[in-house]
């Protein structure tokens, strides 16, 4: 051991950097229909490779091919792509809205909408998700009205959060959509104890969370994995993997040294690595995640393979920190060209009626919009009372908080 | 009526409440099969069954975490942190998730969990199993933060805890399990048998949140203390031969300030006693409370016998604990300030 | 000598202090290419290099263990917490390892790092951007607690917080990182440039941690405050035309007691202005400490001027921050108490 | 969808409980000899086999077998079963030191003493080391003096902690060893950074470090893999598994589910996992690590196969939770019988030996323990100062502590 060398400190960077081409060619892809598709109750242990390929159920010429495929009908498939076209629109609508002054804050999933309106079809209506800030996709899908959605981004007086929360921190019990934490990954383990009590009374509920890349380093992402496999917890445990955690790669979260669906593997979890941006994917696994939940058979983590399309929130400028047409390079598209060339590939819808479905979301987030803001936006119109800023804090307001309450003047 | 000690009275109550609700369960590091390390959870897994009680992965924060989500689900999930000094790797989960869900969430979700905690000096813990950290969690908006000091009051706090609808973090003054310890160390312990409040129901009670105790009524100064050091003020308070009142909290947050201040108004004088360390401690903010209710009625300056600002040694444990010794000369100067 | 925000000033304490010493790096999300989400460490990668300055994992636990262990080693970490809100999954690696390392092993290994994070409210950033959790940090023996009110402090703080050899806390008002706001929202906006203490030297010096700074003198009354506080209790002594004394604290622990006892003996009231929640904030602290040292001197109640206890609720901003108006008004009362 | 079935809750249970059988015939054990050797440079990808294998190189005649027989010469492994005897001499004594009241606490790690004595031959003596409280082998093969730790263990006045720590928490920079953390994991990502350090100093030390089975559940662990991956730290961070977390079997931290071995895959980090009780497994992978981090080829998780053959602690009485027997029907044996018969079948021992080297490990802490006790134990004696209580908290002594300090009175 005379002589040893000196070490050296690794800092991992992306291929590309702000005036550097977008480059993608690291990335490794399976065929459409390529992969194969285990028997829902097969052994975590059997199925590892599963965690290192990808699933794919569109092709290039926008044909649904393979194991994965699950053939839904055109009507379910309309009603998806329409529900990826509300979200956009809704998305651009909302960034327009606080780039007008009109809240503080905003934060778009483009690029993304097929995770969530994908994993909204495939699960049951009272299954309980347990989403990050990127998941709006799914109250959409689930049916909660956009113009509640928007009261809620204006703290206006219909805000249901009572003006309490930043924008997009939504919160509908009754859509099974839990109230998002500013907290990066912690309703990650909250999702495997809420699947937990559902295993203990014996209901037949299944519970679903989100997390991106970024935040699989969080200490929650490893006690949720752990739980879930101890317990044999029914929850579906979703990563969601878009390359970036505001400026940092995905190699910064561990995603050089392998896939995220592979921090499965050493919990003894079967990981699903799937095509984000192909909505057949992401249904196909999500089913299949589902169905073992609800049999008995435990988690399932799966890594949702996309990219973050536009900056991180309002406060971002992603131009700053990577090739600013990055995002066009990205190999595997866009989650609503690709459904709607399938839809069109097969002979169920046209460019005609994309532009009018797109047309007639617009119209939707117009329409509710009008009516939120008529109520109010951050600061304007109707607010609301700031006497309820001591209210459930506690169930019943304690006398400190009541005489904070009177100091306060309301 | 039978007699108890705390940890038999603790597990009582968790035994009329898992009996009482199946929405009740409870786990923790060790509470399963081997009834936890101090046996707070002894034959409930036998006797309620393996989902009712169990063990869980050393992982506090995923312990905590997995009882929010049993809490939004309509579980009231009991957990236990094996030491005080371990809950801090869920201390996000409690701060930023449980203490806030109601809130955030307009209602909308709750988590209407209890973390059982034991807590505290005098066992030669060492740094790691002494701490008293109730002032970290009584800064904390949404929380509620409750210390027995009896058989009898664990009891009925344990249950009013779980019945909550808020989240409770119950701390339990380790150092009195099976004694009422005043602090003289150096003399016989003496078992709960021979003090009254070892008298404990059977069944379902509950002894309310947010009310304090007046344990010992007097007219010259008024002692606020909570857990093991009700034992000491009680003890100080008899041998400086001062009539002093001793008020046991209870509760810390909801504060039952009403008593105090009452009581303060009346002996014009207060000494506040902790384990935790000095700084920013509980006693700041009850000194504080005082000050700004009973101003004008102060006739000495309030003081403060706490830990000391260093962590709990494990060789000085009698030199950091502060015992009679440190409160009768409290007592006294306040008399005479 | 330049003229710098406060931004600028803690970017240029860390570049000289990664032009100094080799053993100075610093780390954290976005910190590194990016230059961080408020651009404190803004270019600082592209000079000093890849291993100097650098992103991490989103695991606020893990980089302050790591710093940890790079302490051990003997370089010198400065990390950031991206928000105070989010130092929580670190509280434990704060708590029990780097404030008790020097202690637990008799000096053998200690822990020299700065976590830098910025606090408090006045931005819209709801409940999990606007916490001000010092009191949270203040209660922990081992740990220093630094907040700087202006960019020549904030540098001078930032270097001092460096090469000191202890842990230090190091929380930074992210309302005044562009100017002296004084808590007068419906005003335009000052800039830093028009403050005196934006003239900020481009080398190394020292503002010396534990001292306090009398911003303004008096005679009628004391007013602590530090970081955005300290604004707002400058414009609220002038609005409110009393002859106040107001300290800047700048360091909570190890706290200038001298500085304070003298001032509120000369002054004989006290008024104490923190952002935090009410309930155990560090003004509990200060107001614990100023009755036991100045009881005889004082004419009238000791006041908190706080947030209220409650998350921080974003469309009632301005109801919840303390502002000028609940100032004056405490200003006011203890005049006339 | 309709008739959905009920769930139900998993809580996973030993095999067997206090009044039954042991049983260990889930265990699956590798022939020793069996397992590949992968080169140091070996991807990690390309080697996640061995997370589930278990390098073993003695079998049941004590010959030494296969590519990790580490060849050692004869008088480095007297060595080694010197200091393995010497340890669990020294457990003894301090055992019933405790018991005899001269102290408040301690831990032995019977059973477990080639984890740390091997690991301890197999790294160079600058290494550094993160144990957790079980890993007392390591200062004493690194020939700490065990008077010192004596002195620790009685809190008197030569404690080189001066009194502050719980028994067997020891420090001491200069032989590498880290002050252990009463909390459990938070060494690891520890480790992790000094390791870091050592790297970006360019320095050619490494770290290792220690977490029980049932200290793999803390976030700690999470985030050292994490940080250790991404930025190729040379450090080895060893699980030992022995197979109980005080009361709670190794199920408990998902050990049923997958090896513990097998969470480094996730994180694309080698993974070994070894025969904890044959002192050469554990120095062959020690360095195959040690060379793997010197190399700048990163971090290395390697699990420990062994069992905690006594008690947690001074606390524990293990027949509450577990057949008394267990420790005996143990497939894998005692790591002091294991490397005897090696030594004796290479005709390198005896017998007599045996009971001499067991003689003169006991004398010696006998005299140690002498020379402690003649100080004093735990308020006995010669005691530190208690005016040191308020010394580094930190360097210099602020108002504040000075003035409590004059309150004491001392
Ligand atoms: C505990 C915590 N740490 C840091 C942050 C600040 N933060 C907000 S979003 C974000 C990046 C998250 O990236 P990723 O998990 O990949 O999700 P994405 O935004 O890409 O959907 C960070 C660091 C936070 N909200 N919570
Ligand atoms: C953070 C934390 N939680 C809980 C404990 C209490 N505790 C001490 S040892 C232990 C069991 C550890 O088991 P394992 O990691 O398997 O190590 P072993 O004792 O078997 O060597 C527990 C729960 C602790 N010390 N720290
Ligand atoms: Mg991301
Ligand atoms: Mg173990």
């Amino acid at each position: 051991m005379k002589n040893r060398a000196r070490l050296s400190l690794r800092v991992p960077a992306p291929p590309s950097r702000p005036g550097e081409k977008p480059d993608f060619s690291g990335v490794k892809l399976s065929g459409a229909g390529e992969v194969r598709r285990p028997d829902i109750d097969t052994r975590a242990h059997d199925m590892q490779d599963m965690a290192f390929a990808l699933i794919r159920v569109l092709d290039d010429k926008g044909e649904a091919l393979g194991a994965w495929n699950p053939k839904l009908d055109a009507e379910t498939l309309r009603r998806a792509l329409r529900n990826m076209l509300l979200t956009r629109a809704y998305d651009d609508r909302m960034y327009r809205a606080q780039r007008q002054g009109k809240t503080s804050f905003y934060m778009k999933c483009t690029g993304e909408e097929a995770v969530s309106i994908a994993a909204a079809f495939a699960m049951q209506p009272d299954d309980m998700c347990f989403p990050s800030y990127r998941q709006q996709g799914l109250l959409i899908a689930r049916g909660y009205p956009l113009v509640e959605m928007m009261n809620q981004v204006y703290s206006n007086a219909r805000d249901p959060l009572k003006g309490r929360q930043l924008p997009i921190m939504y919160s509908s019990k009754a859509h099974g959509f839990f109230t998002i934490s500013g907290n990066l990954g912690t309703q990650f383990p909250q999702a495997v104890g809420w699947a937990m009590a559902s295993a203990y009374k014996g209901d037949d509920r299944i519970a679903a969370s989100w997390v991106g890349d970024g935040t699989t380093a969080e200490g929650d992402f490893h006690h949720a994995c752990n739980f879930a496999s101890v317990y044999k917890a029914p929850v579906i445990l979703n990563v969601v993997n878009n390359q970036w955690a505001i400026s940092s790669f995905a190699g910064i979260a561990g995603g050089n040294e392998s896939t995220f669906a592979s921090r499965g593997i050493g919990y003894g979890l079967p990981a699903l690595r799937v095509d984000g941006n192909d909505f057949l994917a992401v249904y196909a696994a999500t089913q299949w995640a589902a169905e073992r939940a609800r049999s008995n058979l435990g988690a399932t983590l799966i890594e949702h393979y996309t990219y973050r399309a536009e900056g991180h929130s309002t406060s971002d400028d992603p131009s700053r920190y990577r090739p600013s047409d990055e995002a066009k390079a990205w190999p595997l598209g866009d989650p609503i060209e690709r459904l709607k060339h399938h839809l069109i590939a097969i002979g169920e819808w046209s460019e005609e009626q994309q532009q009018a479905a797109h047309a007639d979301a617009v119209e939707q987030v117009k329409a509710a919009n009008k009516e939120a803001e008529a109520v109010g936006t951050l600061g304007h119109g109707e607010l609301p009372s700031a006497k309820t800023m001591f209210e459930d804090v506690f169930k019943e307001m304690p006398e400190h908080l009541r005489r904070q309450r009177q100091q306060m003047g309301v | 009526m039978a007699q108890m000690n705390m940890i038999q009275a603790l597990n009582s109550a968790l035994d009329v409440m898992l009996g009482k609700d199946p929405n009740v369960l409870t786990f923790g590091e060790d509470v399963g099969y081997f009834g936890g390390v101090f046996r707070v959870t002894d034959g409930l897994q036998k006797k309620h069954g393996l989902t009712r009680c169990f063990d869980t992965p050393i992982g506090e924060g995923g312990i905590v975490a997995v009882a929010i989500g049993m809490g939004a689900y309509g579980l009231r999930p009991v957990v236990e942190i094996q030491f005080a000094d371990y809950i801090y790797p869920a201390y996000d989960q409690i701060v930023s998730e449980a203490a806030r869900l109601r809130y955030r969430s307009a209602g909308d979700f709750t988590a209407p969990l209890v973390i059982r905690t034991p807590y505290g000096g005098g066992i030669f813990g060492g740094q790691t199993h002494s701490q008293s950290p109730e002032a970290l969690f009584t800064h904390v908006a949404g929380l509620k933060t409750v210390i027995p000091s009896t058989p009898y009051d664990a009891k009925g706090l344990l249950i009013a805890a779980i019945e909550d609808d808020d989240p409770v973090l119950f701390l339990e003054p380790k150092r009195i399990y099976n004694g009422p310890f005043d602090g003289y160390h150096d003399r016989p312990v003496q078992p709960w048998s021979k003090h009254p409040a070892s008298e404990v129901p059977d069944g379902h009670y509950i002894v309310p949140l947010g009310k304090a105790n007046v344990v010992r009524e007097g007219n010259d100064v008024t002692v606020l203390a909570y857990g093991t050091m009700v034992h000491v003020a009680l003890a100080s308070a008899r041998d400086a031969n001062v009539d002093a009142e001793v008020i046991d909290l209870r509760t810390l947050v909801p504060l039952d300030i009403e008593t105090i201040v009452t009581s303060v108004k009346k002996t014009g004088r207060c000494v506040i006693v902790h384990e935790a360390t000095h700084t920013s401690g509980f006693g700041a903010e009850l000194s504080a409370t005082v000050q700004e209710n009973c101003f004008h009625h102060l006739e000495a300056p309030i003081e403060r016998i706490t830990g000391w600002d260093t962590p709990y040694p494990h060789a000085f444990e009698w030199q950091y604990f502060p015992g009679p010794g440190r409160v009768i000369e409290a007592l006294k100067r306040a008399m005479e300030g």
